[in-house]
């Protein structure tokens, strides 16, 4: 089966759904559902549109990378969209395209389809985001990601005035044959990085995700924070390893930025009381941690960290905005003694919240040590132990959390959580700790990921 | 009728653009007539079978006193324009005249050729009242603002607009 | 039994005990007791296995990573006997608190998930096992103290801990750099006596120290151990804070090469700084000391003084090790059980009265001693232990720490050793007082009555032990020995029933046998002389009435009042120092979200703008 | 020549509109001018065409006089309700 | 013929030109309306024949943007003056204004 | 110059995003910012004495110098894409402006 | 004084940028771009696939991309699917304002003044040049500047006309609904067709004719009338959801 279905069909079924706008919550989970399932069938390889190869046509690559990056956003998609789907008719249609989006985000090979997908994807996130009902966040969102994508593309086009292609893959080896110092590349790959920083979440771009995050709703929450963190992290992933060159001065700035993330973002973390905006400031942290391990060139631990990190505010956003629609507010003080009551829940968020915080037995231990090894061995001494002191206070504000919600004495919070959450959110865990057990398929599959470079097999 | 008016608009419009040549005759015809069935209710384009005798009524006899007018308004506007002392050429007013004309396009065409001769604009049509801004009042009454202003078109446009 | 079925009985005991407790809470302790005595048993069975100059090594069964190692040391075995024992005998205790608590199964399951941790640490020469389970433990005790229901102390434990453990982590990796291996003993070779080293050493210490509660780390120790259910602070303060202590030996002992400091520091090599660090590492032990004594005296809970002591003996434990030389080490290790015994005995005893008063606050407590007597006993000889006095384990311990540090002449912290000696005369026995002597309180009058059978046994065996370790010194010493020798030094000169120490040839037999004939005089006196009239509370009256004020039922209220003023303003320094700096980390997450997040685009334009003026400044 | 002369006299034409256009006072006055200013533009893209001899440039130019005539009303449109906004 | 269409360009220009001058010496904004209208729309026409005679088989396109302007022109010129009306305050040199019965000084208007 | 001009409303542009505290003002500054990029983009395609890159009966053999139409055809996209995000922001602008009775941010208080 | 700050901050950036781009040894002076360096050569020459030789307008048949407009090559074929995710961004775009600002029932927005009469009549008579000019730049995309989105522009600039120039105006926006549904669909439809019959996603499966004839381009003025439909319909439903409130 041809990859770009998984673009094609999404954006069928929306463009189909705006007739039947009863049925398109219905047609968005058959859709969602098909794609996870027919990612099975796909042939990996390089496709071409329009029979134009590269790199004079768009092209979309499906590696191993983006093999990966498919399954997990599309499954996080999928679940997404059962649990919201009954609540949140309205936005049926615009999921659709953002499924689209996204699929198509992470399968071209081509810097200018990316800018194109990444507005599709952004716009109908800022859409999906109204359903906040916080229209100046989405206004704000909207301003920020728009200033961000348009640096992108200027970036983007500087590139095109100074190499004349677009391809990605074509783009990497012109750089590097074109026999230039990296001098000449620093500012528009600076704007890129800018434009996808704001996207990813990267301080100080990021002003848009409180009022996002902090405001969201089971859909918003878990969509923003999980399917398309993940999305934006593979892309920024495959650019950070495979087209940006980052030296000299762009160094010194990226690490600035990533080192202030990852400190202010743990930082605000601790700072907070309210529980969403706890796990937004822990995104911020995350976030740059993801984008620091692909710029040291562990892909496959990079891989994974995305991952744990989107499973678990997927579950972490789920389990806090049903509550809070409950409740009426997201105080640590109001949620106390939330699992009281609830110890399935409650078993879940802990574990997912566990491997985020990277204690043994879950994914995130097993994450977190490869990754701080292949630092060390690389003589990478300083972001290991930045890491390990933003961990330490990361640590101390989920476990606070933690302990708030599972001890309390009297007048607990009553919540409901229905069954396919549970079911949902369980499962997920599960597979966390399983993986973080048995750990030779990661191990293995992470190593993998390592060797593999996107570049050389440009046409698979 | 207004089928048929619709047509011709729609289609002379296309040709123009595209020029004659079989290929866009041939389309053009095609997404002309498409149109029309999609659109002629909400234009209201009327045409009837006098249609050809009015074309040259308009063409021959009316176009030639509107570029005249048109010519003569223009040098009016220069000599103010160009007058050291601008104001003493100026006794501007909102005048309101009466037409005798029937038919929504009989007026607009009144209108603009009022707007787009010698010292007058027209800012609206009231029934059958127009009210028009101009440059230099010089009629105390409707009626010699009237003759001043829009008489000759009338004559011509009424034989039009029949 | 191998070590890794070991782990995973206990791993699967843990899960067993889970779900029996979801069905009897009771049975679920139960099975703690179970299998935790039998894991100390099989781990006693690995003494026969083990002799000098021979270890066991082994990779684990193949599911399991291949890095996965274990391996049989003496180290590792003196202190998984050591911890696994204090282990066995609290969990007696476990089926009379469980009721008490909010999750009792998830208690049984932790309590047997933190023996797996246990097992894992001591017995592994691989850096990342150790590590794994190290952190292993840090998770499951954060659940357990919780128990208690203080929150905060959890907190604090886990702080400290994972800042301690994260700085283990640290120091594995650079020696993994060193060495492409997690091998324990090959890293530590690797790095001794290089720049590394002295990181590594810096580092070990940092987790050490956070283990052990040692000054400047101590802010966790007294709020884990004075919040923490009554059992589990008994297996904190005897077993899982030893953890420090192996740490410790590991970085001033294993790492540093062995031999006194003062004659080794002549040749300015690298190995002058691992020395240096090593004074810092013994100062700050000297600090502990002094800082875990003064906070002790002034505590009014009993759980909570005891905790104080715990850090004041790990004081004494690192100053031990970082002196190093054959008297340093046995002092070291040998305190490392007498503590482990001392402190267990004793937070079992208070935690025995407290199951029947609900407090271990010592202004709400008094004269214990008519209705639990045992209970008495044991807690007094556990804390004659503590202040070193004969014929207990703890007299032996700091008998050899006073020589060591002497021998080395280091003044200040000779001075630091016996302040800290007079100073637990001075605390410990506060709570004997203010507990089981004195005026028995209304309120508890009727509830209390001694423990149980199954409560009293651990407590007694553990009093033998501490007699023992106290009598027959030899037994363990000669243990302690083949430790020393694995690790590269010489162990004490040890007779039948003699101890050879620097300035002077130690007979403990003998002295507990004076001490004993002493004790049998006093106790023959007190049969036979006339029992001394019992005065009831009420029995007090001026004028008609009952006179009411605290220091008529409690003389040991403000007990050292004129020595708290002294220090009473400067011995917060430490809790001070962390509530600030929390303080600057929330103020910096404050302003950063000021600053940043709110809903306005300009802030990130104008970021953006200065990044990439930034960028292009340099081409200008 | 001819051209130069054409063009510069456009040039001028242009320049007193946009003049205007800066000068206001009023909206009213601001859309007027570039009412004028986007007539004048339809002519100098026909004379482009001329010039460069493509007819090309009259199709801009046809586009660029409807986006222009809507621009115009959308503005007389908005003004008409800005009551004594001057 | 080139001469043709070079006067005819050169009118147009010129009464471009004075479109512009118009909207900038007039004193009001309806005279500016006046001026600038009815200029420009000359001019156009002019320009545009002009440019017809130089290539006459553009002579369709031409007339078809002639009649475009010829309409749209005068059109957006009437509902710029109205919206003037509406919404500014009127010069003070007006003689006469029988608009007010309209638009009731500034309210609603008819239609 | 082109180049220029586009950089100086792309600059105008972030002036407008960096001092304007209305929404639809902000939109208007987004919109010039984009105008300046795409500017940008068709200026970094234009070559010296280029003409426009379609073939007709005049210009007919793909020997001449054209200018680069890749820029052109990007340019395409990105404006009808601002179109899309321009629309959309004035949507939200419209909702802003019912729940909160006001375009000035200032105005709103903290969400 | 923060305006002033600002501005002195932006002019210092744009000085910097030009410098540098001045500066840049890789950055290609304005006017001076390469075009030959570029993969748009490919394009001009139509030689991504095979190189035709030279293209005469009006004789050379059958090339790999059909349009005599090279930017519509680009953007209808060559990068047909940049154009499909653009069409994707109004699309949802459209559907955004409609979530945003559509109620239930929906009327006209009411305003308290009204277009004047010229304005009313002359903007009918003006709707069919603009709308059949709309028509005719989707239609010849390939030919001429232009191509579905201006042509789509100009449909639905039409259809603002007549939203402004009359209050009670309102289109049948069912039918919108009905043209952007089958427009979209049908893009997507002729994708996969290519996908199917010629195993690339948008193919080009039809003739490509004479380079210049109306007839020519195989699937791209198909393709570019669609857009202008979609793009048509889908501003409209934009304009008239702006001009339309909740009432009855
Ligand atoms: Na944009
Ligand atoms: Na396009």
């Amino acid at each position: 089966m041809s990859a770009i279905l998984l673009i094609a069909v999404p954006l069928l079924a929306a463009f189909i759904s705006i007739l039947f706008k009863k049925y398109a919550h219905y047609i968005l989970v058959f859709v969602s559902f098909a794609s996870v399932f027919a990612l099975g069938y796909m042939d990996l390889g390089t496709i071409t549109v329009g029979g134009f190869n590269a790199p004079f046509g768009i092209v979309l690559i499906l590696d191993d990378y983006s093999l990966i990056a498919l399954y997990i956003v599309n499954t996080l998609f999928f679940l997404v969209a059962i649990l919201n789907c009954n609540e949140f008719k309205k936005v049926g249609s615009i999921m659709l395209v953002a499924l689209a989006g996204l699929n198509g985000l992470l399968l071209t090979g081509d810097l200018f389809n990316l800018f194109v997908f990444l507005e599709v994807a952004g716009i109908a996130a800022y859409l999906i985001t109204t359903t906040n009902k916080k229209p100046l966040a989405s206004f704000n969102y909207l301003i920020q990601g728009t200033v961000g994508s348009s640096l992108y593309l200027l970036g983007l086009i500087l590139l095109y005035a100074m190499f004349g292609t677009l391809n990605m893959a074509d783009m990497a080896s012109s750089i590097a044959n074109s026999g230039y110092g990296a001098g000449v590349t620093a500012f528009p790959f600076l704007l890129m990085f800018i434009g996808f920083g704001v996207e990813a979440k990267l301080l100080p771009f990021n002003s848009w995700t409180k009022g996002i995050l902090a405001n969201s709703n089971r859909l918003t929450g878990p969509m923003i924070a999980s399917v398309y963190a993940a999305a934006i992290g593979f892309v920024f992933g495959r650019l950070l390893t495979n087209v940006f060159v980052i030296e000299d001065t762009f160094l010194i700035i990226v690490t600035i930025i990533l080192i202030f993330s990852v400190v202010a973002g743990e930082a605000m973390a601790y700072a907070s009381t309210k529980v969403r905006e706890i796990l937004l400031y822990s995104s911020v942290a995350q976030a740059a941690l993801v984008v620091v391990v692909f710029m040291s060139g562990f892909t496959g631990w990079a891989v994974y960290l995305i991952i744990g990190n989107a499973a678990a505010k997927l579950v972490l956003f789920l389990i806090t905005n049903t509550a809070t629609k409950q409740l009426g507010n997201d105080d640590v003080e109001t949620f106390k003694g939330l699992f009281v009551n609830n110890k399935v829940i409650g078993l879940a968020f802990t574990a997912v919240t566990l491997s985020v915080i990277g204690l043994p037995m879950f994914l995130g231990f097993v994450t977190k040590m490869n990754i701080l090894e292949n630092m060390f061995v690389s003589g990478d001494y300083i972001w290991p132990a930045i890491i390990l002191i933003t961990s330490v206070v990361e640590g101390i504000y989920f476990i606070r959390l933690l302990l708030n919600l599972w001890y309390k004495e009297n007048d607990l919070p009553e919540v409901k959580f229905e069954f396919v959450l549970k079911y949902v959110v369980v499962i997920i865990a599960v597979l966390i700790m399983v993986f973080g057990v048995y750990t030779e398929p990661v191990q293995d599959s992470a190593d993998n990921l390592v060797a593999y470079s996107y570049i050389e097999g440009g046409n698979l | 009728m207004k089928y048929v008016a619709t047509f011709l608009v729609l289609f002379v419009s296309y040709i123009a653009l595209a020029g004659i040549h079989v290929q866009e005759l041939l389309l053009g015809a095609i997404v002309s007539a498409i149109l029309t069935v999609i659109l002629a209710k909400h234009v209201n384009y009327t045409i009837d079978y006098r249609f050809p005798v009015k074309l040259l009524v308009f063409i021959f006899a009316y176009l030639p006193l509107f570029v005249w007018q048109l010519v003569l308004s223009n040098l009016a506007v220069a000599r103010i324009v160009l007058s050291p002392r601008i104001k003493k050429h100026l006794n501007p007013g909102f005048v309101k005249i009466n037409t005798d004309l029937k038919g929504d396009f009989a007026k607009l065409t009144l209108a603009n050729s009022i707007t787009l001769t010698p010292g007058t604009l027209s800012v609206d049509i009231d029934g059958n009242d127009i009210y028009i801004h101009t440059v230099y009042i010089k009629g105390k009454t409707p009626e010699e603002n009237r003759q001043n202003i829009s008489a000759k078109f009338e004559k011509v446009l009424g034989v039009v607009f029949k | 039994m191998t070590v890794e079925l070991l782990i995973l009985v206990a791993l699967a005991s843990g899960i067993l005990a889970y779900f029996v407790g979801r069905l009897n809470k009771v049975l679920g302790a139960v099975v703690t007791i179970v299998a935790s005595m039998f894991i100390f048993i099989m781990i006693g069975y690995m003494m026969q296995d083990i002799n000098a100059g021979t270890t066991f090594n082994y990779n684990a069964v193949e599911y399991m990573p291949d890095f996965v190692t274990f391996m049989v040391t003496y180290l590792g075995l003196f202190f998984a006997i050591l911890v696994t024992f204090i282990f066995a005998m609290v969990s007696f205790f476990n089926p009379f608190f469980v009721e008490k608590y909010k999750y009792p199964a998830l208690y049984s399951m932790l309590y047997l998930f933190s023996l797996a941790g246990v097992l894992g640490v001591f017995l592994t020469d691989n850096f990342m096992v150790l590590f794994f389970f190290f952190e292993f433990i840090v998770w499951s005790g954060l659940f357990l103290i919780p128990l208690g229901k203080n929150n905060k102390a959890a907190i604090s434990y886990y702080a400290f801990s994972t800042a301690g453990s994260f700085a283990l982590l640290y120091a594995i990796f650079i020696m993994f750099a060193q060495t492409g291996s997690y091998n324990l003993h090959l890293g530590l070779a690797t790095v001794s006596g290089t720049t590394e080293g002295t990181y590594v050493l810096a580092l070990l210490a940092f987790a050490a120290f956070a283990k052990l509660g040692a000054f400047p780390l101590n802010v966790w120790l007294p709020r884990a151990l004075g919040k923490a259910p009554d059992a589990i602070t008994a297996v904190f303060s005897g077993g899982l804070e030893k953890l420090g202590a192996f740490v410790a030996v590991l970085a001033l002992v294993k790492l540093a090469p062995i031999g006194d400091i003062a004659g080794t520091l002549g040749g300015l090599t690298e190995a002058t700084f691992l020395f240096a660090s090593q004074y810092i590492v013994a100062t700050l032990g000297a600090m502990t000391i002094v800082f875990g004594t003064l906070m002790a005296i002034r505590q009014d809970d009993a759980k909570k003084l005891l905790a104080y002591s715990s850090m004041s003996n790990g004081g004494y434990i690192l100053v031990a090790l970082s002196l190093g030389g054959t008297l340093g080490l046995s002092g070291g290790l040998y305190h490392i059980v007498a503590h482990a015994l001392a402190s267990a005995a004793a937070f079992l005893a208070i935690g025995a009265v407290s199951r029947v008063t609900g407090t271990t606050k010592m202004s709400e407590l008094g004269g214990m001693i008519h209705k639990m007597p045992v209970t008495y006993m044991v807690y007094l000889i556990a804390i004659i232990s503590m202040a070193g006095i004969p014929p207990m384990g703890g007299f032996i311990s700091k008998w050899l720490i006073f020589q060591a540090v002497i021998d080395n002449g280091l003044i200040l912290i000779a001075v630091a050793v016996f302040f800290g000696s007079i100073g637990s005369f001075l605390y410990v026995f506060r709570p004997l007082a203010a507990l089981f002597l004195g005026q028995e309180l209304p309120q508890h009058r009727d509830k209390a009555k001694e423990a149980p059978f199954f409560m009293l046994l651990p407590m007694l065996i553990l009093s033998g032990l501490i007699v023992f370790t106290g009598v027959m010194p030899n037994i363990f010493l000669d243990f302690i020995n083949d430790v020393i020798a694995e690790l590269g030094g010489t162990g004490l000169l040890l007779g039948d029933y003699t101890i050879t120490g620097v300035n002077g040839v130690l007979q403990p037999t003998l002295i507990a046998s004076v001490f004993g004939v002493g004790v049998l005089i006093a106790f023959i006196i007190f049969i036979l002389l006339k029992k001394s009239k019992k005065v009831g509370l009420m029995d007090t009256y001026t004028a008609g009435n009952f006179i009411y004020t605290e220091e008529l039922m409690h003389y040991s209220l403000d007990f050292y009042a004129p020595l708290e003023r002294l220090y009473e303003k400067h011995i917060n320094i430490t809790k001070d120092f962390y509530k600030k700096l929390e303080n600057k980390v929330v103020d910096f997450g404050r302003m950063i979200k000021y600053f940043f997040f709110t809903n306005k685009p300009e802030i990130t334009v104008f970021w953006i703008i200065v990044l990439i003026g930034f960028l292009l400044w340099g081409e200008l | 020549m001819m051209d130069i002369i054409v063009f510069s006299l456009i040039g001028l034409g242009v320049l007193f509109a946009v003049s205007r256009l800066l000068i206001g006072p009023t909206p009213a006055d601001r859309v007027v001018s570039l009412d004028t200013f986007n007539i004048i533009v339809i002519g100098v893209i026909a004379l482009l065409a001329n010039q460069f001899e493509n007819s090309l440039y009259l199709d801009i130019a046809i586009v660029y006089g409807i986006l222009a005539f809507i621009e115009t009303i959308v503005f007389a449109r908005y003004l008409e309700g800005q009551h004594g906004d001057c | 013929m080139e001469i043709a269409s070079y006067i005819f360009m050169t009118i147009g220009g010129l009464f471009y030109l004075l479109g512009g001058l118009g909207i900038l010496r007039m004193p009001d904004t309806f005279n500016r309306i006046q001026a600038g209208t009815k200029a420009t729309t000359l001019g156009a026409f002019t320009l545009l024949i002009g440019i017809g005679f130089n290539n006459p088989e553009w002579f369709p396109k031409l007339l078809l943007i002639i009649v475009f302007i010829a309409f749209a022109n005068p059109i957006g010129s009437s509902a710029l003056a109205k919206a003037s009306y509406k919404s500014c305050d009127l010069p003070d040199n007006l003689v006469q204004d029988d608009l007010i019965d309209l638009f009731g000084g500034k309210e609603d208007g008819p239609s | 110059m082109l180049q220029y001009a586009a950089i100086a409303m792309l600059m105008l542009g972030l002036y407008g995003l960096l001092t304007q505290r209305n929404i639809i003002k902000i939109i208007v500054s987004i919109n010039i910012l984009e105008i300046g990029l795409n500017l940008f983009i068709v200026s970094v395609g234009y070559v010296e004495g280029g003409i426009a890159p379609i073939l007709t009966s005049d210009f007919n053999n793909n020997g001449l110098v054209f200018v680069d139409p890749l820029p052109s055809a990007l340019v395409l996209t990105a404006i009808v894409i601002g179109v899309g995000t321009t629309a959309l922001g004035l949507a939200l602008a419209k909702n802003i402006y019912q729940k909160y009775g006001t375009f000035e941010i200032d105005e709103m208080g903290e969400e | 004084m923060k305006n002033f700050l600002a501005f002195i901050t932006v002019l210092v950036l744009g000085y910097m940028i030009v410098v540098s781009l001045d500066n840049n040894e890789a950055f290609p002076a304005y006017g001076e771009a390469d075009v030959s360096s570029r993969v748009s050569q490919a394009f001009i020459d139509r030689s991504v696939t095979e190189d035709p030789g030279d293209i005469i307008f009006g004789q050379a048949t059958n090339l790999e991309s059909g349009p005599a407009n090279i930017v519509t090559a680009i953007v209808a074929d060559y990068r047909s699917f940049d154009t499909l995710g653009e069409v994707t961004v109004l699309f949802v775009s459209s559907l955004g304002v409609a979530l945003l600002l559509g109620g239930k029932k929906q009327k006209r927005l009411e305003l308290n003044f009204h277009p004047n009469f010229m304005l009313r009549v002359g903007s009918r008579a003006l709707f069919g040049i603009i709308l059949m000019t709309g028509v005719y730049i989707a239609i010849h995309g390939h030919l001429t500047p232009g191509g579905g989105f201006p042509g789509g522009a100009m449909i639905a600039s039409s259809m603002l006309l007549l939203y402004l120039a009359d209050d009670e105006f309102r289109a049948k926006i069912k039918g919108f609904k009905m043209l952007e549904s089958f427009a979209g669909t049908a893009y997507v439809l002729i994708g996969l067709t290519g996908l199917l019959l010629g195993g690339y996603f948008l193919e080009n499966l039809l003739d490509n004719g004479v380079i210049g004839d109306l007839f020519s381009a195989g699937i791209i003025p198909i393709v570019y009338v669609l857009i202008g439909l979609k793009v048509g319909s889908e501003i409209s439903g934009i304009i008239d959801n702006f001009l339309t409130e909740e009432g009855v």
